[in-house]
């Protein structure tokens, strides 16, 4: 199976197009490194295998084994290495194969990549984007369906970036690439495969902006990554309840736009906000923090949370009760003391 | 006092770190592999073998094969998440099973479910990570038994950590941990192992290098002559063996079972094999490796290697063939049975383990959740 | 130098004393391992040198190597051996020599310690407990001085205890090591040398509850560990300003305790969270979020927080601009909409 | 094409994983160390070398052991916050940054600031870690010279793919880490060593075992035969070298590097030698050695054993003697004057640098700082 988006043909298709995020994510990085030599990508089966979810489908083919390189199994040291050649000029784009396999790689990631532009004073800037198949609901047996997106969120120096449509898998992980500070980029795993019609060429809103998917007036739910769908599901089965949701995607933690999060909880004065890692400490903690001291007096009610719950991810047969669903959405929009 | 100072610990007599002793602190040449696997079938010594050992070892290898087999079709079915299958390495998962005790821990891999079955789990139980219902169906302590590791390498400092803490206790138990290749490029194998030789730990490491870790072949992930030439770099010997051959396997490693057991330390054996299936039902193997190599890892199937040996001592009746065929048919219809029906499973159980006491907010969330199966339950019975 | 405290004639004291709150931990350690033969301790100079804040100092000597062993450096090897220690039926205390020196070890708490319970439905519980000092204050050049309690209190699975006094130090480490469930153990550093009266026997409330330090009319301080003595002083200093502030040092982040904070934040309704680790998605946010769920009515003013920079943690020589201070806690208190 | 498949590498030869191909890969013989380290000084090897190198060695040998006595003074008077000596390590760190060419890198660890210097690092920027006022005081492009890594061994996968970039990009450039016995535990080095071999990237390490990882002794750390016996694992030569003879260091360095640079692919070296000092001046080392052991490696001081082969070749003169005591002093004398204040900091450069722009929360934090400053200058200025 090849990635990339072909017509009748079998010519690659430019222009607009309908294809799957994993379709997306693949052509950014070969636009990429087309673009840019210095451009290189390494991990766990990124060769020939084309990584376990096909995302560096084609690349050793392209650009050869030395730009798209098959790493022995050892986080910490594929992204070490990332950090050796970034310090000698090039862009490496780090695949990580799932998301708690990531952990090892965390020393690197917090006392190095996060650290080097600041503790250098500016002189070593790390261009790394770092690759992560996030989250569940993909039927993964255990280790395979974590969201840590909290732990880089909290980490200074790190950029988190989470696309949850194909036109921004691509646009944000082209912008990505081309940052200069690293980049923890966070791929909801399930929607890989979700379709979509999109133009590359046309370009997204940039890394750090928050997008409104869908306006509303009468609450906002907040939300990034793999839950914005649920959200917009949530928002119009709402409809039926009376409601009319806004559903704001935040496309990156951080930086945090503050500025439109903040105008539209204003204007709205209820929020809940939705992801799917733990609640406890999660990012929806700083979200509902940050919008509730920036916004209080237009607040009609508290910003709540859906999350999932404070446990281990449970095994596939039970992930569905994990997962925050329309349901418990519509739940936490009702107790926004709608007759107060 | 410190078991650390065990009389046959290698690192307890040496004196004060001096200009002087600076020459290696032991003789590195014993912990060297030899340079060719050991093998046992078609040998000698398979002719010295214990008939029964060659009997038991035949008829889990023939159940082995079969449940590989079984539950590769049920992942199909869509009755299994995902299967990681051990077809070609039954010699090395069953063999190492036999060589422990019972009073011995196994820390096996996710590759490992036909090891963890040799080992006593009940069949099922030892599926329920793959199929989907829980993490670990088993009680780890019943048969002493580790939970299926997918992280890799990581179960390989618990293994030392168990096997340190029996010995403090003055306890005859010894830890087998499996890993693969790919694992041994990971920095815990590399801590565990250090650990193991610092400690004098009862532990032995077997390496099931399979020559892949998913479509990563060994040339990329290792330029060691071999995996089992790491051994030297941690003090510990090192034991290549052909891991199609069990009967070799076997003899490996009780010989270093029985080495940790008597004080001797821990053992890093790499056995050389084949995963002739992809990685697992999701993988296409055929984008990275040739159907010739599989042939020729076909030709030196672990089953048939067995069955010659056996033929070739006279053991290879038909009462054994048709009794290992007849219990290895019997396993795979209770998996087909048993895994028919998903089974039923309470939702509330994700909060039940995550504490011994359940926090504040976990019973809140409980309740959240109670309440909305209650909800649903009132919408359905309507 | 030794820790324990010793009468005029050198035998050591039992009953009430004045110590600092090093000597309170490498007691509590000391007295857990008489109690329970099972308490093994295990780290890097854990062993001759007492560990390079002495924590365990005299344990080696006391208890022999085998109860107190001093590994080889490295972090996973220590708390993945501490895995089957505990698998086997030891209870094992590691020490983790700095807070950024825990990094390499996260795997092995993220994916193990935190999960063995769980996965496998309460048949290997593993009651380890994993000491860290941590935080800045002490002119620790880089990596030593991080806060980064927000990782593990975000993970389901551990709990998070953190003393801010030397009666607390003892009896929540005591406390700790008799749980059945992992614990990691955050040690205030530059509180290690802090001295005050104490009596290991009078005994501490208990994991998950917090403590109301001082009671007070105005707003409340909710914070935890080395934060807690700048808070007090900084309610002092607010005498000047005409404030009466309580403080509540809540002692454990998880399980956090929700009822105490709620009512002295509901009673009061006006709230600053403050902790020195960096405020985006700190334990601040998921504090002052949850208090604001459920006190939302009862708030006069959205409840604030004081914390570190949103910087990697600065060299000693400018880590004074970076802590939270008493008069940025008196800002914030002033930001309180007192007029309103 | 890939640089992996360059003809020099190893694992490159290689056919397909068969039941026939599992001899080992590569031959190990001349991947082992020798069981006596190299020695150069007092040998013949010392008669042959460049009198020029050997007085340059001496020159800055006694000038690191300067450095290092100042620095230790100014953690007295409070100056510098901490300093880890390396007193005794001198020959180690000064000979390893001799063997390096401009276009190399160097990957020092916090104990290495002498090699810093002797790199081409400004003396007084190579402190300001350990001083408090800056995390890395020296630009590392400009003389190619990595920051004073602390996270143990976290620096050797850096070195790696530096190198391994230099040799994609074509560059004559190799990259040396340097790291302590005790780093060897972690799971960087492993994992570093492993991908250099596998790379065949052109960089070398240098573990400088001292025989402590701060309290704990070398045979508490591993139960290897040596350090360089671990190359073996990966796949690469394992040399050992007294580390208190610069003349042995520089010479399997060079040819190290050389090696490298010409393809050949990474080195593992290992110098024995002793830390003389406390592990850093907070340490109290009375606490876990004995002082005869420090004695005996005072008699084998990298210094003295300098002089002595320099006046066996008649080399010592008093032009040689009083040159390198009279810089050693300057150098001093220079740190003493510098240090002598604190310097003054912007504390606005706390947000200057965490990204190339600072994010809307970053600016409004850096007001709020600014904000308090301005109050207290206010109060102050009253
Ligand atoms: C820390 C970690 N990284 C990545 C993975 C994903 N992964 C699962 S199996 C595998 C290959 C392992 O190869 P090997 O150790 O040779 O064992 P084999 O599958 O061949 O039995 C990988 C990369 C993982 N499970 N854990
Ligand atoms: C990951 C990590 N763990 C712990 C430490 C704390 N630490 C600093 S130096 C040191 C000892 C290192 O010993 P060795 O590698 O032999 O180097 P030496 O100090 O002897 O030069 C330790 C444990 C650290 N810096 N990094
Ligand atoms: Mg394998
Ligand atoms: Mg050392």
């Amino acid at each position: 199976m090849s990635t990339a988006v072909r017509d009748q043909s079998g010519r690659e298709q430019s222009g607009p197009r309908t294809g799957t995020m994993a379709q997306a994510l693949n052509l950014a990085l070969r636009d990429a490194m087309r673009a840019d030599k210095t451009v290189h990508v390494l991990g766990e089966d990124v060769g020939a295998l084309g990584g376990v979810f096909r995302i560096t489908d084609g690349l050793t083919a392209e650009f050869g084994p030395d730009r798209c390189l098959d790493t022995p199994l050892a986080e910490a040291g594929i992204l070490g290495t990332a950090v050796g050649m970034a310090m000698y000029g090039l862009r490496p784009v780090v695949e990580m194969q799932f998301d708690a396999f990531a952990y090892p790689a965390l020393e690197q990631l917090f006392s190095h990549v996060a650290k080097m532009r600041n503790r250098t004073a500016g002189k070593l800037p790390l261009p790394i984007t770092v690759r992560i198949p996030y989250g569940g609901g993909i039927g993964g047996v255990e280790h395979h369906s974590d969201a840590s997106e909290a732990y880089y969120a909290h980490t200074p120096g790190l950029h988190v970036v989470t696309p949850a449509t194909v036109a921004d898998a691509y646009g944000l992980l082209r912008e990505s690439i081309a940052s200069d500070d690293p980049v923890v980029f966070l791929e909801p795993k399930r929607l890989y495969w979700g379709k979509d019609g999109w133009d590359p060429a046309a370009g997204v809103e940039p890394i750090g902006k928050a997008v409104l998917r869908r306006p509303g007036s009468s609450a906002v739910l907040v939300t990034y990554g793999p839950s914005l769908p649920v959200c917009l599901e949530a928002a119009e089965a709402a409809r039926a309840e009376g409601w009319d949701l806004a559903v704001l995607d935040l496309r990156t933690l951080v930086p945090f736009d503050e500025a439109t999060a903040c105008e539209v909880v204003r204007s709205l004065g209820r929020a809940v906000v939705v992801h799917e890692s733990a609640g406890f400490g999660g990012a929806g903690a700083e979200i509902a923090a940050r919008l509730t001291e920036k916004c209080f007096h237009h607040l009609a009610a508290p910003v709540l949370r859906v999350t999932g719950f404070d446990v281990p991810y449970p095994p596939p047969m039970l992930e569905h009760h994990h997962l925050p669903g329309v349901d418990r959405i519509l739940d936490a929009v009702a107790r926004l003391q709608w007759e107060e | 006092m410190t078991v650390l100072d065990h009389r046959n610990d290698p690192v307890a007599a040496v004196p004060g770190w001096r200009p002087g002793a600076t020459a290696p602190r032991t003789d590195p040449a014993p912990l060297l592999p030899d340079p060719e696997p050991h093998r046992a079938l078609g040998t000698g010594a398979a002719d010295a073998a214990d008939p029964e050992l060659l009997r038991e070892l035949y008829r889990r290898l023939v159940a082995g094969r079969r449940y590989n087999q079984q539950a590769t079709t049920l992942t199909k079915q869509g009755r299994l998440a995902v299967y990681p299958a051990s077809t070609g390495q039954e010699a090395c998962q069953v063999a190492a099973a036999l060589a422990l005790r019972p009073q011995d821990w196994l820390f096996p891999s996710y590759r490992d479910t036909l090891a963890v079955v040799a080992r006593g789990v009940d069949p099922l139980q030892a599926l329920t990570l793959l199929r989907g219902d829980a993490h670990t169906g088993y009680d780890p302590r019943a048969t002493r038994t580790a939970p299926l590791c997918t992280p890799l390498a990581t179960q390989v400092p618990h293994a030392v950590g168990l096997a340190h803490a029996a010995r403090l206790a003055g306890d005859d138990t010894v830890a087998l941990a499996l890993l693969g290749d790919g694992g041994t490029s990971e920095g815990d194998f590399h801590e565990g192992l250090n650990f193991a030789a610092v400690l004098h730990a009862p532990v032995v490491f077997l390496v099931q290098n399979n020559g892949y870790a998913i479509s990563v072949p060994l040339t990329r992930q290792s330029a060691a002559p071999t995996l089992a030439h790491k051994a030297v770099g941690y003090g510990m010997p090192g034991r290549l063996v052909d891991g199609n051959d069990a009967l070799a396997v076997h003899q490996v490693l009780t010989e270093a079972v029985e080495r940790a057991r008597t004080g001797g330390g821990p053992t890093l054996v790499e056995a050389l094999t084949y995963r002739i299936e992809a990685h697992t039902n999701a993988d296409d193997a055929t984008r990275y490796r040739q159907a010739e190599e599989v042939d020729a890892w076909r030709a030196h199937d672990p089953v048939r290697l067995l069955e010659d040996a056996l033929r070739g001592r006279g053991l290879l009746d038909e009462q054994l063939v048709a009794d290992a065929a007849d219990q290895a048919e019997q396993l795979a219809a209770r998996m087909r049975a048993e895994f028919h029906t998903d089974p039923e499973l309470d939702p509330m159980s994700l909060f039940a383990h995550v504490y011994a006491e359940p926090t504040q907010q976990l019973r809140e969330q409980a309740g959240q959740l109670a309440a909305e199966l209650a909800a649903e339950a009132e919408v359905h019975g309507r």
